[in-house]
């Protein structure tokens, strides 16, 4: 009845750095190795872990790689005095880790639409190595970023991922289409209908909140599922401190998402709206998040 | 159930600083089976609380955090505090503070204006100043009257396990006016990771909370039933009814509930449902009859 | 590593009550990897101690006791110290307790001449008279200076964590003449059975060790560290090697281990080596280089 | 390397009593369920509990029964305040279990001699039930008391046990042979041989620790194994008070115990001279042990 533990760890793993990856001008890869006692994680796509950079701060942030041997890597990008100082962290330098968080994306039968926006990508990275891998599975993959720099994983995804299950879309037009991905979606949906055949279609997105407001608002008139990933400021990561709840359903978002539904999205006040600061004041939406 | 004349449908009342401040989460709170909701503790002007990490799990159920008191202030709160109390029969109880007796008055005002049933004084919280209120009988006792003066709703007092003799604390938030105590806080307490050679929490010291501490929350509450006469609110490391049943025991009369919630709402449903179960197989009507049959082997083997 | 002269072929020793008096265990625990041994406290006369259940165990690796320092008496025990003494390099200390300063100082002082290395004074074992002393300053000065005037070998003193503020009893033991401080005894704690509505332990209230404590010794520890500039001997709630380390970087010199013999001998053994093997990795000759690191970092982030 | 955990709980685990059979005039065997979270307990051979009588005392008990649904049993011999207490409890009255603890006999290949002299029988009764299980077991079963009224278990033993293969005597002459199980196993021995052909002979003991010892020296002269089960004074069972601790060894009788092999006994100078009481004092061993 009760929620089972999860979490890898729920203390600090500390665990040097391994290797950094240099994905965008502004976003690295730091690559972890995240088995306890012996014990590899079990991470599902969509889940999150708690990054603790010693002395510094602990910051959620999405696993976008989990490999074979227990390591784990995320991708950061430089927003902030956290994410800033683990742009300057080295090789052998020691992080902490605990999680993983959350409950994932759920993948469903039917066709996979996947849409990630910016720093977004990394969240929906594992999602698209699982359809990927599952041979049977069809889907296509959007990614959008402002200008051609900042795409993440380009490479990876153009060798993985068939041409015509590819769209790259920048704000600039720097690469591919110009515009925002729901422009894109839009102008794809009668090709994603005829691909998808009788086949139910989800969208699995994150990215900014404003983007995911208008993805959710595109599914809704076209009835279609959305999977979409949410961020609120986190200081527990496990259901206790209730900074990340989003009004009304009282829906944690580490906890209970960071991935909801269609259904719980159309019902909460706050999407798009409202976040609560780390005091749990309730504060408008901000640039950031656009 | 009531305590201070405050009827509660059930003896369960989140803890301060679970789930913070939310008033749709009170609502749903309710819905799973609390009787009871207390506010994270709220200060007069916001506070950012300590940077991260600031709460994390150490093994088998037991926490350690400092979130430093971090509270969007009085005045932001109050519009969610009349929020939350447009629940019918739950009883919103507001955690207040202050650097002073007269801020933590003025704090406690508000919170009562805006609809709080009671008020509960956080003078225990071991990561912060307040705790030296909550350690010393004579500064506990000038605090808890000054907001006793202030306020007509019933004030209910929170205690600190980190001293030397709780009892002592306990008699003066009584003599002060309290209608009833909550035992108790968090325990200080520290992690040190080895590989970086720093304690974990950004601001060191903690607060330890969960399954470790419930034989010594059991303990406060049995030697503050001995020698307060006020009701006593049982509080730490409660996961299932049975916690809840050696908390009356030891002589409380409600539990509130903090880090079980790591299990998601449903474990208050399964507490809930499980001690009124018990409390029907075993006949008892009411709670009163549960709180401190402990003590009633007193003087035996 | 030595402390206050004696040296120690291990930082490893035997937490007073485990285990108890007997001579040839005491040689075995050595032989395991124990530097040093702490007998249980012993007083002026043969106590019987409290009833049973006076020991059980909680979940998770801890335990809860009231044994209520049962003890043969110092003049049963004196040949027992001579012949513990018998084992060489082993580092003998005597637990030692009284009703006034002069009774500790004659149990002391009995307990050196039959060739004690060293005497712990036990003024914080919870369910005990005993633990009066050891929550005032005043009272730990004078029973502390009493038994320094007496004996001249090394004196430790044992802390109780169940105390407002660790660090002034600390200091008080520190000006009264002791060489170090053992932290931490028991934390107060109680279980309740909820079947037969009593408290299970025959004296009610107890002491809890193991794991759910190693979070408040840790604290206490280093909190001392700052205080006093004697060395700190950790203990409470040691299973691993990594605990070891967690406790020397929050200040303390040596450790001692209580419950976790619960896992029989092998348990010290497995401690040893992967301490040992842990400072040839991180290259440390000695434990003086690890004790206190963790106060390296105090006023960053 | 390290002992496992392997109590089925360590804080007592209240159970009412189910029921009570009347074994001896001063003897009674106790039977209670001891399924803790729907979990069996799993007992061995010689394995004891401690069992609380809330208000009164706890004391060690060997489990002399273990049924198929989880309930156990204990024979308990009113010999104080504790055993009194429990001889006057009705079926109901709730007790504490906690345990089991000790290692048990150790069945070997060969052929079995079970001894138990009085209340000893306790100990060994789950061995016999073992023993008489694995149909291809070789054993005979030596039950010894002061009297016939006293001897423990007898119509069922006489049930289950092939006539040729159950001795039993009595101090006092008033059932079968005359004397001390000691005796009766030196005049049984020849047949004992020829029965065992070209195995190999042990003996498991439980009983006063004075027939224990000359049982010792008696394996000692004619070559045959011995388990012994010793009994000491008990705060924890579990290792942690040391009053069990039997010189020069350091073996807890609690966990390195309660059985010892001959190996083991025959360095320890304690064994039938010293026990420690309940202040840690060595006493010499008194006429209660005998
Ligand atoms: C579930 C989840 C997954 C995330 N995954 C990624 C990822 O894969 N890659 C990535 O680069 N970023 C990710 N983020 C965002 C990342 O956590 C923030 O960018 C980071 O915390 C900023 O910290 P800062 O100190 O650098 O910046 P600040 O200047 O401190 O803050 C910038 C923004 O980050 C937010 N933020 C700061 N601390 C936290 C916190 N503890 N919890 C949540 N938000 C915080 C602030 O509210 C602010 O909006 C994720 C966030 C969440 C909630
Ligand atoms: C491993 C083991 C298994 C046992 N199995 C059985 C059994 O199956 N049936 C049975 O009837 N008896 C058994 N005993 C003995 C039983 O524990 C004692 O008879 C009982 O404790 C006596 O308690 P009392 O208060 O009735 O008598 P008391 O008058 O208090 O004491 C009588 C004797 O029992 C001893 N005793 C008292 N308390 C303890 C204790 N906590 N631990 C050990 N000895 C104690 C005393 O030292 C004294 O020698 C066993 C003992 C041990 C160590
Ligand atoms: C994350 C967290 C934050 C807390 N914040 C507060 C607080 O603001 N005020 C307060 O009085 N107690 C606070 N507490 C203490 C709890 O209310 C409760 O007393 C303690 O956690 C013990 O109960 P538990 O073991 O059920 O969690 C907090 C506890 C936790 C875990
Ligand atoms: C069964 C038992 C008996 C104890 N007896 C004593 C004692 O006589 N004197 C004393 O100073 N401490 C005594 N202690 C406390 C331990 O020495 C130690 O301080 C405590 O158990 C914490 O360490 P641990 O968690 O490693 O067990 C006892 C502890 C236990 C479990
Ligand atoms: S991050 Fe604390 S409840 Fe979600
Ligand atoms: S009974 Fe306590 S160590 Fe054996």
């Amino acid at each position: 009845m009760s929620l089972k533990k999860t979490a890898h760890t729920d203390k600090p793993f500390s665990t040097p750095i391994k290797s950094i990856t240099r994905e965008t001008p502004d976003s690295i890869t730091i690559f972890v190795n995240f088995v306890i006692d012996g014990k590899k994680p079990i991470i599902k796509p969509g889940q999150f872990i708690m990054v603790w950079i010693p002395g510094i701060d602990e910051v959620p942030m999405a696993v976008s790689y989990a490999l074979e041997n227990g390591d784990i890597g995320f991708t950061v990008k430089d927003v902030g005095e956290a994410t800033h100082s683990l742009h300057n962290l080295e090789i052998g330098d020691i992080i902490g880790i605990r999680g993983p968080y959350g409950n994932g994306y759920q993948v469903r039968e039917g066709y996979s639409v996947i849409v990630g926006g910016g720093i977004g990508m990394a969240s929906v990275k594992l999602l698209i190595d699982l359809v990927q891998k599952k041979m049977t599975h069809h889907y296509s993959v959007i990614v959008g970023a402002r200008t051609k720099k900042e795409l993440l994983y380009l490479p990876e995804l153009e060798k993985n991922c068939p041409k015509s299950q590819l769209f790259v879309c920048t704000d600039d037009g720097s690469y591919e289409n110009k515009g925002f991905v729901t422009e894109l979606l839009k102008e794809i949906l009668p090709w994603i209908k005829e691909r998808s055949g009788a086949q139910k279609i989800t969208i699995y997105a994150c990215g900014p909140e404003i983007m995911l407001k208008k993805i959710l608002l595109f599914c809704n008139s076209n009835n279609i599922e959305l999977e979409a990933s949410l961020e609120r400021y986190m200081r527990c990561g496990f259901g206790l401190c209730g900074l990340c709840i989003v009004d009304p359903l009282g829906i944690k978002i580490c906890q209970n998402g960071p991935v909801l539904t269609s259904a719980i999205l159309n019902e909460l006040d706050d999407f798009g709206r409202f976040h609560r600061d780390e005091t749990g004041e309730k504060i408008r939406i901000d640039s950031h998040y656009e | 159930m009531s305590i201070a004349g405050l009827r509660f449908k059930s003896p369960l009342i989140l803890a301060s600083g679970i789930l913070g401040v939310s008033p749709s989460t009170m609502h749903i709170l309710a819905d799973y089976g609390m009787g009871g909701v207390t506010t994270k503790s709220i200060g007069p002007i916001k506070t950012n609380g300590y940077k991260n990490p600031s709460i994390i799990g150490l093994n088998n159920d037991t926490f350690l955090n400092a979130v430093g008191l971090a509270n969007p202030g009085i005045s932001a709160f109050e519009h969610e505090i009349s929020e939350i109390k447009t629940k019918e029969r739950l009883v919103v109880i507001v955690s207040v503070f202050g650097r002073s007796p007269q801020e933590f008055a003025n704090v406690a005002y508000l919170a009562e204006q805006a609809g709080a049933d009671a008020i509960e004084m956080n003078i225990s919280c071991p990561h912060d100043d307040v705790s030296t209120i909550g350690v010393d009988p004579n500064l506990t006792y000038k605090y808890v009257n000054t907001v006793r003066k202030r306020i007509s709703c019933p004030l209910f007092v929170k205690l600190t396990p980190n001293v030397t003799d709780i009892t002592k604390i306990g008699q003066s938030a009584e003599k002060a006016g309290a209608d009833a105590l909550v035992a108790i806080n968090t325990v200080s307490a520290l992690a040190i990771d080895i590989h970086t050679k720093r304690p974990i929490l950004s601001h060191g010291i903690g607060g330890l909370s969960g399954k470790a501490i419930k034989p010594i929350g059991i303990k406060h509450v049995y030697t503050l039933f001995k020698s307060v006469s006020i009701p006593i609110i049982g509080c730490g490391g409660i996961f299932a009814y049975e916690d809840v049943i050696e908390y009356f025991f030891a002589g409380a009369s409600a539990v509130q509930l903090g880090s079980c919630l790591y299990y998601g709402y449903d474990i208050i449903t399964k507490i809930h449902d499980n001690l009124f179960r018990y409390m029907e197989t075993h006949e008892y009507n009411t709670i009163s009859e549960l709180t401190g049959l402990a003590h009633t082997h007193e003087n035996e083997g």
